[in-house]
């Protein structure tokens, strides 16, 4: 499978990664892990005219705390599965990156990647949901940051504007008696989800909850955020029948296709089963476990 | 478009389509065919070369994006004769059959044991779960790479006390 | 002193390793020649059109595309198709009608891959959709489009095959105190060897020599088939070279004819260059031959005591769109007649529909011998079900019914004689050494807690080393192999042989043949396959024949050479010829052992001091047709635990006893083992191919064709038993696809046994998460 | 794949009708159309891009009015090819009064996808169809619900 060909540019500014994105009326593409871009263009399902390569701006890659975490959009998935603050402290951001793909494609897979290709099968847009992170965006007429909600709009499509950039992922600070889980069901390992569940949960000092965030992978055109699930848990203890409510409530909340994944029933359940698991473990996680 | 790399420790110069896949300038450019392609969509780990010490596919990078970097292959394992651990590993173990998903299993193992010489058989197995193997069933190749761990702690066991005295 | 020379017995490492582990292993697509050029293929997205136009004119307008040939390209040279090994034809291009999807339309040949790739991209064809049948049952009825039309017999029906005594067993059914009927189905598969298909032509237009590197475990076979297809272009079988290179795994995938060859080799013929085929692995999935694809209804009548007394088996077989199986000329269905199994039934009728449909042609193996695993796995799954009808340990009634040791050599009631076989003696030692009566009791515990654990077993029996040539041949060419020895003055010497190997080790087994033979250092011979210019003819490596033929020819080759060394022995020991005996890898004088000569001083001897009126050098070649064939069997027993939120099945433990007769390289029989599990376990949860109505391929990419990696695979574990082949010269019987036999069935039967208490009899595989989920919630057992 | 939905349009039915049925016109609703060969009233050639986000095919279709009842039914066959993948459409379209001045356009699509696009990117399929449908639709009614054409 060899790609159609394309021009390349490799900007080592990202003012100048976006006024060639600009320029480019629509035909180009960025290029950062490539891991789903290049498949598609060996297939030649992606034909872009021009790609733009943004692995030679410096400065796009990190991962820092100061106030909010903060996650730079060329971060690789194996550096976010390493990061000491991540595992730590944001061990939902662990989970998720760790079941992405396989071990060698997390070498180069980015998180910034991961959410602008907006693949209901990726797995950082239902985390990113459920920690209610924000996607911050640069393009000529300056930055803007995009709230998660806003920013899956269907299947492969964000409300970036064409000469956007994802530069940098934000999300809340961790606070205490705060913990999160992503579970997913592959048909085996290297695979997309069956279904993805994301959860997270801020507990008060009685240990009910008081924001708990929910977010399904593949089970809907985009990465979809279970609000009734989580309302259900919200101002109340997340024992076993809270928890179930919740579970039943995001079932219902999916939207899943039949396909190779296994048929909607299926699925659905699936849905319930490991918002179950996720929310057990994100209570564990909320009361100081591991 | 004009690529420098430097490949198993030499600079290496090429005129490329910007859409050549790194697989192809290493496999036919560079006559390094120890690396192989086993599939077209990211899955089998047969064409895995390390880019600056990490494990990638080969076969979904372009050769462009390898500009100025470093790139080791399979050919690059055995230094002045002397096979490395992992290399004598497989054999040792019989971790290979058909050999063609071997120097990708092979460069994934390098990496892993320079990060991790303990690797549990958990880790070993999630570490090499990019690489596709049709003959092994995987067991052999798992005792290969605790042989080349062992092998490979042994030596740096061996050298420590001289770089200690040095000190 | 076997240890010494690394003969048989030993694990002895692999010579094959040294430039494998270097990257320096020489696979097709490695091949590189001055001037070469590449042919990529445009194919078919419909799986059943009528072509109304090809349009070559933007593919050529590309600089750098040579040529575009299309099926009419091909008429004239009347290579347009090309006939099967089963007597039907196929097309290499078609003409008019494409018929699955995928299929080649056109090739396109240029000066790059990449190229090559633009060009196909640049084809332009214009279809017409026809009705597509992907169900070969729905293809069966009478209002079916007939997809053949180019046959004289106007419906779907291939062939009726069958077996066995149709009354007899009729008769044993209606007279069964218990009787026991599953329909099975074993869904289609592909091989998927890391290395895809490929090859590299090179025509030499001046002299007429065609040489191609090609990916095939039958490199003499295809010489010959090349010559009889294109022997009308000229192309005559001595100026015919095949050679194959390393190949980066075969199991059946690399014994057929596809058109990308034909098609390589004719784009060298027109073009007078080098010509390069790789496939994508995309077409390696979606066109090459599938393995399986068996609808069976499979029926069990036994006594109420649990003997089982016959067996009715009715089939439907969908072969796609050409009958391009790669079956001995006698035996359509390959052996699925072995589907008595390990038992002694009394009767027994086998019946097999073959028929076309809208999808790719094959029926090769996968990793099996001819349709072995179809059958092991019916006979095995209906043995589980009788145990559960009955009420009885499935290990027990398997214990009871067993071919008695003594009975061997055993004829089937279908007219297969078994060689040799201790069934119950595999059964108990993998019992034993996995703990069964401990596992029955955790499972017990389990339930009773609401857990799921499921304990499976299966007992097959193997059928392999095809073929004796009163009844094997392919396209009428006996199905013995052939090995030649030259020990060279020194003491040293080369092997070459009619088989191939595609990761087996034969470099380093068929060495220790010859070394325990001829006590030479193992590492003194040199083994050489694979060129059809220097090796002697054979029918090539796949059906696990290559050690009961191959190995047999090579250990008869020996011996006529230790036959010879006798005589010179004789001469230098100044001793009569039969006062010379072969003893501790030498030759000595009866009762003298002092007085002896090693066989490097023989062979010295054969060149500088052989006797008078002998001919000199020591060589020889032995074209073996083997007395029968061979029957490994094994004992397997598969742990599984069932998530019950999720339904996801996980091979917790899984012991393997195989018995594969004498042993020649336990590294490598255990190796063959553990792959041999994996490609078992692959179908029985995680491998198929569907199709949608209109013929669309479901998983036609790794991403949706689940090759199982690292992580599903249990560690797998082996043991053995040893009961040599009688009839075989070292008493082996080949063991590199039991392992996939044998393994479906004892994974299926696992999970059946977790849910057994549920009334569950049977899931067909591949056992996905959903099938169990669902059985889980209808009996509200779900989490 | 099947696919339905009504558009209530904001025109006299003759006046869709005529749009609908002039391949000009209606093939201008396409996604991201690149060129349009109108070989005769029932039959013309469209040359398109479709699919979502980075994942877009040219897709040459063969055009054909199957059944024309003026101005209440209509029947079109689109058949094309994109590099290793092949798309049948048939649409059926039928008008009724809606209103004085409005025209109630009931429209179902059934599609096959066949080959590369069917087998890599079966999981999209079904989502990107539907829109590509809903879209062309959605088009029909504003573009004849946009102020008077110059030629009108």
């Amino acid at each position: 499978m060899i790609p159609a060909a394309f021009e390349y540019e490799a900007p080592t500014e990202l003012a100048q990664a976006i006024d060639r994105l600009a320029r480019s009326g629509g035909e180009a593409k960025v290029l950062a892990g490539g891991q789903s871009l290049i498949p598609l263009m060996k297939f030649r399902l992606a034909q872009p005219a021009r790609i733009i390569d943004l692995n030679r701006i410096p400065g796009l890659a990190y991962v820092r705390e100061n106030g909010e975490l903060r996650i730079g959009a060329l971060t690789r998935e194996v550096d976010l599965e390493e990061s000491a603050v991540i595992r730590d402290r944001y061990p939902i951001i662990a989970d998720t990156a760790a079941v992405i793909a396989d071990p060698i494609v997390r070498n180069l897979a980015t998180v910034g990647g991961n959410v602008a290709h907006a693949d209901p099968a990726n797995d950082h847009p239902a985390t990113l949901l459920a920690l209610r992170a924000s996607v911050v965006a640069r393009g000529p007429r300056g930055e803007r940051v995009i709230a998660i909600d806003d920013f899956f709009v269907d299947t492969f499509t964000t409300s970036l504007a064409v000469d956007e950039i994802v530069t940098e992922i934000r999300i809340p600070r961790a606070a205490a008696q705060s913990g999160g889980a992503y579970v997913k069901l592959e048909r085996k390992v290297g695979d997309f989800a069956i279904v993805g569940v994301a959860a997270h949960l801020l507990l008060d000092g009685k240990g009910n909850v008081t924001t708990a965030g929910i977010g399904l992978t593949n089970v809907g055109p985009t990465a979809l955020r279970a609000r009734r699930a989580e309302a259900a848990l919200v101002g109340r203890a997340p024992d076993d029948r809270a928890i179930a409510a919740a579970a039943d409530a995001a079932a219902a909340e999916a939207q899943p296709v039949a396909d190779l994944r296994g048929p909607v029933e299926y699925k659905r359940d699936v849905v319930r089963v490991l918002t179950t698991r996720a929310l057990r473990r994100a209570v564990a996680r909320a009361k100081g476990g591991k | 478009m004009h690529v420098q790399l430097t490949v198993n420790g030499a600079s290496k110069e090429a005129d490329v389509e910007p859409r050549l896949l790194l697989v192809h300038l290493i496999r036919e450019n560079l006559l390094l065919t120890g690396t192989h392609i086993g599939c077209d969509t990211t899955s089998c780990g047969a064409c895995v070369v390390l880019l600056d010490g990490r494990p990638v596919k080969s076969c979904t990078f372009f050769a462009v994006q390898a500009n100025g970097r470093a790139v080791s292959t399979v050919e690059g394992l055995e230094q002045n004769g002397v096979l490395h651990a992992v290399q004598e590993g497989f054999t040792k173990e019989h971790g290979l059959q058909c050999g063609f998903c071997t120097p990708g299993m092979m460069m994934t193992s390098v990496a892993l044991l320079e990060r991790n010489a303990s690797p549990t058989e958990l880790q070993i197995r999630q570490a090499i779960s990019g690489n596709l193997c049709r003959c092994t069933g995987y067991v052999n190749i798992v005792k290969a790479i605790q042989y080349a761990g062992t092998k490979l702690r042994e030596a740096k066991a061996e050298k420590q006390p001289v770089a200690a005295g040095r000190a | 002193m076997a240890v010494h020379i690394g003969g048989i017995g030993q694990s002895v490492p692999r010579k094959e390793d040294a430039r494998f582990i270097r990257g320096r292993g020489n696979y097709v697509d490695d091949v590189k020649l001055p001037g070469m050029v590449y042919l990529d293929i445009v194919r078919s997205p419909y799986a059943h059109a009528r072509i109304l136009k090809i349009d070559k004119s933007k593919a050529l307008a590309i600089p750098g595309v040579l040529a575009v040939i299309t099926g009419n390209d091909l008429v004239p040279l009347k290579l347009a198709w090309m006939p099967t090994l089963m007597g039907d034809k196929q097309m290499v291009l078609p003409t008019d009608t494409v018929m699955y999807q995928a299929q080649e339309v056109a090739a396109v040949v240029a000066t790059t891959r990449y190229i090559a790739a633009d060009g196909v991209a640049a084809v332009e064809v214009e279809y017409e959709p026809l009705p597509v049948v992907v169900d070969p049952i729905k293809a069966l009825l009478p209002d079916a489009p007939v997809i053949r039309e180019d046959r004289e017999q106007k419906n779907n029906l291939i062939w009726h095959w069958e077996t066995g005594d149709r009354a007899g067993t009729d008769k044993a059914f209606s007279s069964a105190d218990v009787v026991v009927k599953q329909d099975i189905y074993i869904p289609r598969i592909v091989v998927a060897s890391i290395e895809t298909c490929g090859m590299v032509a090179q025509f030499d237009k001046v002299d007429g020599q065609l040489t191609v590197w090609m990916t095939t475990q039958a490199p003499h076979a295809i010489r010959t088939v090349i010559a009889l297809v294109a022997g009308h272009l000229g192309l005559s079988e001595q100026k015919i070279r095949v050679i194959s290179p390393d190949i980066g795994g075969g199991f059946g995938g690399k014994v057929p004819v596809y058109p990308g060859y034909v098609l390589a080799i004719g784009a060298s013929v027109l073009t007078g260059l080098p010509v390069k085929w790789i496939e994508d692995r995309s077409e390696n999935i979606q066109a090459d031959s599938f393995a399986r694809d068996y609808h069976i209804t499979a029926e069990v009548a036994a006594k109420k005591d649990g003997t089982m007394q016959a067996l009715r088996v009715k089939t439907i077989a969908d072969h796609g769109a050409f009958d391009a199986a790669a079956n001995p000329s006698k035996f359509p269905a390959g052996l699925f007649g072995v589907i008595t199994g390990s038992y002694p039934f009394q009767k027994a009728f086998v019946e097999v529909d073959v028929v076309y449909t809208n999808k790719p042609p094959g029926g090769i193996a996968y990793r099996c011998s001819f349709r072995v695993t179809e059958a092991a796995f019916a006979i095995e799954r209906l043995v589980d079900i009788l145990a559960l009808e009955l009420k009885r340990d499935p290990a027990e009634l398997r214990l009871q019914n067993f071919i008695p040791p003594q009975a061997f050599p055993y004829m089937t009631t279908l007219g297969w004689e078994y060689d040799s076989g201790n069934y119950a003696g595999a059964l108990k030692l993998a019992m034993d050494k996995i703990g069964y009566a401990a596992l029955r009791k955790e499972q017990a515990e389990k339930r009773s807690r609401g857990e799921l654990m499921g304990i499976g077993i299966s007992s097959f029996t193997e059928i392999v080393g095809a073929g004796p040539s009163k009844h094997f041949d392919i396209l009428g060419i006996k199905m013995f192999d052939s090995a030649e020895i030259r020990v060279h003055p020194t003491g040293k010497a080369i092997v070459r042989l009619g088989v191939k190997s595609q990761g087996q080790g034969h470099e380093t087994t068929f060495a220790q043949i010859v070394a325990e033979e001829l006590g030479l250092p193992v590492g003194d011979i040199k083994v050489e396959e694979g060129d059809t210019d220097t090796a002697p003819y054979g029918l090539g490596t796949y059906a696990s024949r290559s050690t009961p033929v191959a190995g047999a020819a090579t250990a008869m080759a020996a011996r006529k050479i230790r036959e010879k060394g006798r005589l010179i022995a004789a001469h230098l020991l100044e001793a009569s010829p039969d006062d010379i005996e072969w003893k501790d890898y030498k030759y000595q004088v009866k009762g003298v052992p002092a007085k002896s000569k090693t066989m490097a001083e023989v062979a010295f001897a054969a060149y500088t001091n052989h006797p008078q009126g002998m001919e000199a050098g020591l060589e020889a070649v032995d074209y073996y047709d083997p007395p029968n064939l061979t029957y490994p069997f094994g004992s397997y027993i598969c742990v599984v635990d069932i998530d019950k939120g999720t339904g996801v099945v996980k091979v917790r433990r899984f012991f393997a006893v195989d018995d594969c007769g004498t042993i020649i390289n336990p590294m490598i029989v255990e190796g063959q083992i553990h792959g041999g599990l994996t490609m078992g376990l692959a179908p029985a949860l995680y491998e198929e191919i569907n199709y949608d109505e209109n013929g669309n391929i479901q998983g036609g990419t790794f991403m949706d064709y689940l090759l199982p990696t690292a992580m599903e695979t249990p560690n797998w574990e082996t043991g053995k038993t040893t009961t040599p082949s009688p009839h075989h010269p070292i008493g082996a019987k080949g063991v590199g696809e039991s392992a996939t036999v044998g393994a479906p069935a004892a994974i299926a039967n696992a999970v059946v046994d977790a849910l057994a208490h549920l009334g569950v009899r049977h899931i067909d595989i591949p056992i996905t998460p959903w099938k169990v989920q669902k059985i889980l919630k209808e009996n509200g057992v779900a989490e | 794949m099947h696919f339905e939905g009504t558009a209530d349009i904001g025109a006299p039915r003759e006046r869709v009708w005529a749009f609908v049925t002039d391949p000009e016109k209606v093939s201008r609703c396409g996604p991201d159309v690149q060129r349009v060969e109108v070989i005769d009233p029932t039959h013309f050639k469209v040359v398109a891009r479709a699919g979502v986000g980075p994942i877009r095919t040219t897709f040459a279709l063969d055009v054909v009015f199957t059944e024309l009842r003026a101005p209440e039914h209509a029947a079109v066959r689109a058949r094309g090819q994109a590099p290793g993948s092949a798309v049948e459409m048939t649409n059926t379209l039928d008008l009724t009064d809606a209103a004085p001045g409005r025209t109630t356009l009931r429209w179902a699509s059934d599609v096959v996808i066949s080959g590369m696009i069917a087998s890599v990117g079966a999981r999209l399929m079904q989502g990107a169809a539907d829109k590509v449908t809903q879209q062309v639709f959605a088009c029909i009614k504003e573009q004849l619900e946009a102020p008077a054409e110059p030629s009108a």
